[in-house]
């Protein structure tokens, strides 16, 4: 009964290892799948694990953000491209011996100069007292609003001018890259607009422009072959009604 | 020859071009009616290719009638159209009677105005009906069918039968109508008027409807008489024509003394003709033309269905009157055996889907050496192809269901 | 809860106690999401049946039908589970799980009354919305996997109509976040406590306008008619769900429903006062007023510290409070649904290139507008509903202060309802002197 | 061992350099260019984890980044999600032009 007694700290480490383990391990299915569309699916959970982990490390706004920008918009967009080009031939493409060869001897190599970084410094190792974690983190996502408009929160009490200048708002990447976006977005319309726009008319949509445009065409036809529609009150000439009798 | 004039806008091109898809759209499908088969070319959403394919209803009527005799084929009729069976009896009837000179007692003229004008009503509810449900949009489909029922309940009341009435026969009907048949009839109509606004305010002036329907399948007057369109398909692009006034003299001489509008818009004004029918108190208001609307679009043959039920209940009210003035016999059916002549002889009526036509030709005997029928909904549905170019695959149901095609009378 | 647990089983702080009252809010979430749904399809048969002129299920379970959902539920249960040959059968399976997965999760974060949540989330308003768009990730892959061209239709409708809409859907909720200074839900609802001119849908014009156009991106959002074009079933057979039967195809509709809720329990929370009912009919009994709300108070748990029996350690008013504030935002909620179905029963389904005209011609510029209006009408200092009704709300004020480098946050002010003269300046004096800023751009009433 | 110890930043940069590896490998393997682009998310994912940990006041009270962390991470998401659309772009012109999507034909520049 004493295990069930003992208070258990563990909740950070527990569910970080949750969260590490399936962002990873999706990270892997992304990598060894040779299904794109899996791939995409994968590549989901992996990053949905990550904002996970984001709300582990106190980040919830970022990993609100994660969730709804980055797994519910690009990914979405991405799993878009994936459907529009996901043919036969496509879906499952084979990677040449060579290359995975080649990347694994990269990427392993890579992997142990990070690992020895992350794990090499004292300060980032040192074990913290997470019992008081929910505490700690950041409350509202209010001092990242007003940092990228220039004011630093957490700054403010600091005295030391070099301190404050350091850490300075954000308004200005915050402007550039607000500017981006609208360059990407009239980017992304222009690269997926159509290319040769049909004769002017101030109807709204293409289609109802070919419509008109057929009767336009007709109408001349009709004039031509001396077609007469008829309405009630006038002479009748229909070539559908050769008795013309009226009521 | 113009094209070379204007720019074709049917040439679009996109600079995200996706992979043609050939998509089989029914035979069991929510929006084909039945079992119509549709074969799409899809680039994405948009159809760039659309080809009716039929014939999985073919029950070889025509072949049975060459062997039956004429008044044993009747309840194939009934299956032809089978959402408007009255009016394929009424068509097969008059047929037969131009073949015998037979010439209708007066009561039964009115009989006959009556139960066909009831069938026009009953059809084009579940025109309407269908219609909104091809559109998404189910409830006016029970309200259709709500009112198809009280109709229904009056033709079983007359036949004994709801679908399939076997009620007009060459030479009259059945029988006559029962006792106090006319007096359930107009309280039905009294009924029956609340409700038209109803499925206005529903469809006709809702704005999504119109914004689904307003420019879509637009169809000229030439295209129309070009394709052998016939009933609302052909005058919902303007053309006046209707059997019933410019018919064979058998056939219009039916509707003598009725007065009725035939709804058809202006096409050079575009205006439908003034309602000069009392409407429980008040004239009768149409609905505005929505400002989206072209003469022909899909809008334009709903709101013709939707007009018509209005000029069948005038009709049926005055045939009400003048059946009741009446008395005396309604025509007596032909014999189950009666001889045809050595002739042929065709003959087209106005039925709810357009003109209905049946020829017939006898040599000497009770069975007839041939028999044929002219559906209106083979020609309706041929346009489809036309309209269905370079629309999106949601305009395939909104176009396909304006022209209002019953496949049992196609494939018959 | 947890503390709750632990006192009953006389353990200091232990994982039980974490653990158990873990288990418990996920099966009350549970019931939310299956009940609901058996309660939601229910109505959509009732409704949808006296829409149409006819009664709906009548038989099942007594008078009304009540059971029918029930009796459906096991009759999918009872179907065959069919895969299609080309499905890819991975997916195929796995898709409905996804989307029941992502509309339970999102509920983790919803509070259904002051202090009734899962889970105190500080960014509630967006985790919602963010867990409740990974939906779109079921109807994909669903849609994809099915091997049916009809399913990839629906599969791909359904994607460029939930991104698109989820861009206004953002910039609505925005509002209320704007207005209250914060993102978590509770805050947010308490807020608009007292009587209905609280509610943020009445603080002004713009708020009103942000609540329609909210209501109609969400509507939008989790695919209702007559957005639904996704399942469009005059046109795609049934879209990204044609190929599936039995009970993977009713998990769909559980998610369906569920999000309808969540949705529309959203919509109550941000605009209708949340589980605050239009009378504060807990502060004129005396239950609970106005002043011990804020569920950071320790004063203010329904299972008082010290301990003893259940009962004892009840504290009833506000236990009878809280319910009420569940039962009001469930009542709140279902009347969002409802107009979800009533909408869906009246109107033709739009075509895709209306609903995204829809989207980026109306919803986003009216959104942009009940942005920016608002934030005027707050920046102006214009007269909002209950400075009319001259009722007090309840302020939340946030100041960060520099001698609080720990946790950078402090909530100052937060259990006491102050004339909004008083606050501001206050505020405003603290700001000078402490080198403060306020944050939050709360007003009270008795303008 | 992870239960019994606490879980500290090099951890989450553990997760990090994992991710980043994995999608560094993943450009380099995949030869679907959509596979590709879901490669360079991953790596993106991979950093950002490094800025969370990094900025993180629960995993380090003294002497974390601060918001510049939690800043940088989101100017990482929204940048990935402009970075999406336009590799997205391309890669629909890339299959509108070639009709493939594999990355090794597009040689045309190989002199």
């Amino acid at each position: 009964m004493d295990l069930f007694a003992v208070a258990w700290p563990y909740w950070h480490q527990f569910f970080f290892i949750i969260f590490a383990a399936t962002a990873v391990g999706f990270g892997f299915g992304v990598l060894l799948s040779k299904n794109v569309v899996r791939m995409a699916f994968y590549l989901v959970l992996s990053l949905g694990s990550t904002a996970g982990l984001f709300f582990l490390a106190g980040a919830e706004f970022v990993g609100a953000m994660q969730l709804m920008i980055y797994v519910g918009g690009t990914l979405v967009l991405l799993i878009f491209g994936v459907m529009l080009t996901a043919q036969k031939d496509f879906i499952n493409m084979d990677t040449h011996t060579q290359d995975w060869i080649l990347a694994t001897i990269v990427g392993g190599s890579l992997l142990m100069v990070l690992l020895f970084a992350a794990f090499g410094a004292e300060d980032w190792n040192t074990p913290q007292d997470l019992t008081d974690a929910k505490v700690e983190a950041t409350k509202e996502a209010t001092p990242l609003g007003l940092a990228l408009t220039g004011i630093r929160v957490d700054t403010l009490g600091e005295t030391d001018d070099a301190v404050q200048g350091g850490k300075a708002g954000y308004l200005m990447p915050f402007i550039i890259v607000s500017v981006h976006l609208l360059v990407v977005l009239i980017g992304a319309a222009y690269m997926a607009r159509t290319k040769k726009l049909s004769h002017a008319t101030n109807d709204k949509s293409s289609r109802a422009k070919l419509m008109l445009f057929k009767m336009e065409h007709e109408a001349e036809l009709l004039e031509e072959e001396t077609y007469v529609v008829t309405h009630r009150g006038q002479s009748a000439l229909n070539p559908l009604d050769p008795q013309d009798d009226e009521n | 020859m113009a094209s070379s004039k204007i720019d074709d806008p049917r040439v679009i091109e996109f600079d995200v071009r996706t992979d043609e898809m050939l998509i089989n759209m029914g035979p069991q499908h929510p929006s084909t009616h039945g079992v119509l088969r549709l074969v799409l070319r899809t680039d994405g959403e948009v159809v760039s290719d659309v080809e009716p394919h039929i014939g999985y209803l073919h029950r070889c009527a025509e072949k049975i009638g060459e062997n039956l005799t004429a008044r044993q084929w009747i309840p194939y009729t009934d299956r032809m159209d089978y959402l408007a069976a009255m009016n394929m009896n009424l068509g097969w009837s008059l047929v037969i009677e131009k073949m015998l000179e037979y010439d209708l007692p007066e009561r039964g003229r009115h009989l006959r105005v009556i139960i066909s004008e009831m069938g026009r009503i009953a059809s084009h509810l579940v025109a309407m009906g269908t219609y909104g449900l091809d559109l998404g949009s189910f409830t006016p489909f029970l309200y259709g069918f709500r009112e198809r029922e009280k109709i229904l309940n009056l033709f079983e009341e007359a036949c004994g039968a709801r679908l399939t009435y076997s009620y007009l026969t060459p030479g009259g009907a059945t029988a006559d109508l029962p006792a106090d048949w006319t007096g359930k009839c107009r309280q039905f109509l009294a009924e029956f008027k609340e409700v038209i606004p109803e499925l206005h305010t529903l469809l006709t002036t809702n704005s999504i409807f119109v914004s689904r329907t307003a420019g879509i399948g637009v169809m000229s007057a030439k295209m129309a008489i070009d394709y052998g369109c016939t009933g609302p398909v052909l005058r919902g692009s303007g053309v006046y024509h209707d059997l019933r006034f410019h018919g064979e003299e058998r056939y219009t001489e039916m509707y003598d003394g009725y007065v009725f509008d035939v709804i058809c818009a202006d096409p050079a004004t575009g205006k439908y003709p003034e309602s000069n029918y009392e409407f429980h108190g008040d004239s009768l208001d149409y609905p505005e033309i929505p400002r989206q609307a072209v003469l022909g679009d899909c809008w334009h043959r709903f709101y013709v269905r939707m007009l018509e039920v209005v000029q069948s209940v005038r009709l049926v009210e005055q045939a009400i009157e003048k059946y009741e003035a009446t008395s005396g016999d309604w025509g007596t059916p032909i014999k189950l055996v009666q001889k045809l002549p050595v002739k042929e002889a065709y003959m087209e009526t106005e039925a709810p889907r357009g003109q209905m036509g049946f020829y017939v030709v006898g040599n000497g005997d009770s069975i007839p050496w041939r028999v044929r029928a002219r559906s209106s909904s083979f020609c309706n549905l041929s346009v489809t192809a036309p309209l269905c170019q370079g629309i999106l695959l949601a305009d395939i149901p909104a176009i396909v269901g304006s022209l209002d095609v019953v496949m049992g009378e196609i494939d018959r | 809860m947890a503390d709750f647990v632990n006192h009953i089983l006389t353990l200091e702080d232990s994982w039980i106690g974490y653990i158990v009252a873990a288990l418990v809010a996920a099966v009350l979430i549970l019931h939310v999401v299956a009940v609901g749904a058996l309660l939601f399809i229910w109505m959509e048969r009732k409704i949808s049946g006296r829409i149409q002129d006819r009664l709906g299920p009548t038989r099942v379970g007594g008078k009304f039908g009540w059971l029918q959902t029930l009796a459906d539920g096991i009759k999918l249960i009872a179907k065959e589970d069919v895969t299609p040959d080309l499905a890819d059968k991975f997916l195929f399976k796995i898709a409905p799980y996804v989307g029941l997965a992502a509309s339970y999760a999102a509920f983790i974060a919803l509070p259904f009354a002051d202090g009734v949540v899962g889970q105190h989330v500080n960014t509630a308003v967006f985790f919602v919305l963010a867990v409740l768009g990974l939906e779109v990730f079921s109807v994909i892959l669903a849609g994809y996997s099915s091997g049916s061209k009809w399913s990839l239709f629906g599969a791909m409708r359904e994607a460029a109509q939930v991104v698109s809409y989820e861009v206004p859907l953002g910039m609505c909720v925005v509002v209320p976040v704007m207005i209250c200074g914060t993102m978590n839900l509770t805050t947010i609802a308490n807020m608009q406590a007292g009587f209905f001119t609280n509610w943020l849908v009445f603080n002004d014009p713009f708020t009103f306008l942000t609540a329609i156009v909210y209501f109609t991106c969400a509507t939008a959002g989790v695919n209702r008619a007559p957005f639904d074009l996704a399942e469009a079933e005059s046109e795609l057979v049934a879209g990204f769900h044609t190929e599936y039967s039995g009970l993977r195809w009713s998990l769909f509709f559980m998610a369906e429903y569920s999000s309808m809720f969540i949705v529309a329990a959203l919509a109550s929370i941000l605009f209708f006062g949340g589980s605050h009912g239009p009378i504060p009919i807990a502060d004129v009994l005396g239950l609970l007023s106005l002043d011990n709300l804020g569920s950071s108070d320790p004063a203010f748990h329904v299972f008082n510290e010290d301990g003893g029996g259940f009962f004892a350690s009840l504290n009833l008013e506000i236990a009878i409070a809280r319910f009420l504030g569940v039962a009001n935002l469930l009542l709140k909620g279902t009347i969002g649904v409802t107009v979800m179905m009533w909408v869906r029963w009246s109107f033709p389904r739009l075509r895709i290139d209306q609903v995204m005209t829809m989207c980026l011609k109306y919803c986003v510029p009216l959104a942009a507008v009940g942005f920016l209006g608002a934030t005027a009408w707050q920046a102006l200092d214009l007269p909002t509903g209950n400075s009319l009704m001259n009722s007090p709300r309840y302020s939340h004020h946030e100041l960060w202060t520099a001698d609080d480098s720990e946790s950078a946050v402090e909530e100052a002010s937060s259990n006491e309802v102050q004339t909004p003269h008083e606050d501001d300046t206050h505020a405003a004096a603290k700001a000078v002197k402490l080198k403060t800023v306020p944050v939050s751009v709360v007003k009270g009433g008795g303008r | 061992m992870l239960l019994i110890g606490t879980v500290s930043v090099s951890w989450y940069l553990a997760v990090g350099a994992v991710l980043f590896v994995l999608g560094a490998v993943c450009m380099a393997t995949k030869r679907n260019l959509l596979g590709v682009l879901m490669g360079v998310e991953l790596v993106l994912n991979g950093a950002n984890m490094n800025f969370i940990a990094f900025g993180s006041k629960v995993l380090r009270p003294q002497g974390s980044l601060g918001l510049d962390g939690q800043l940088i991470a989101l100017f990482v998401i929204v940048l990935a999600a402009a970075e999406a659309a336009v590799a997205l772009a391309i890669a629909l012109n890339f299959y509108n032009n070639h009709n493939t999507v594999d990355v090794d034909r597009a040689n045309e520049l190989n002199g």
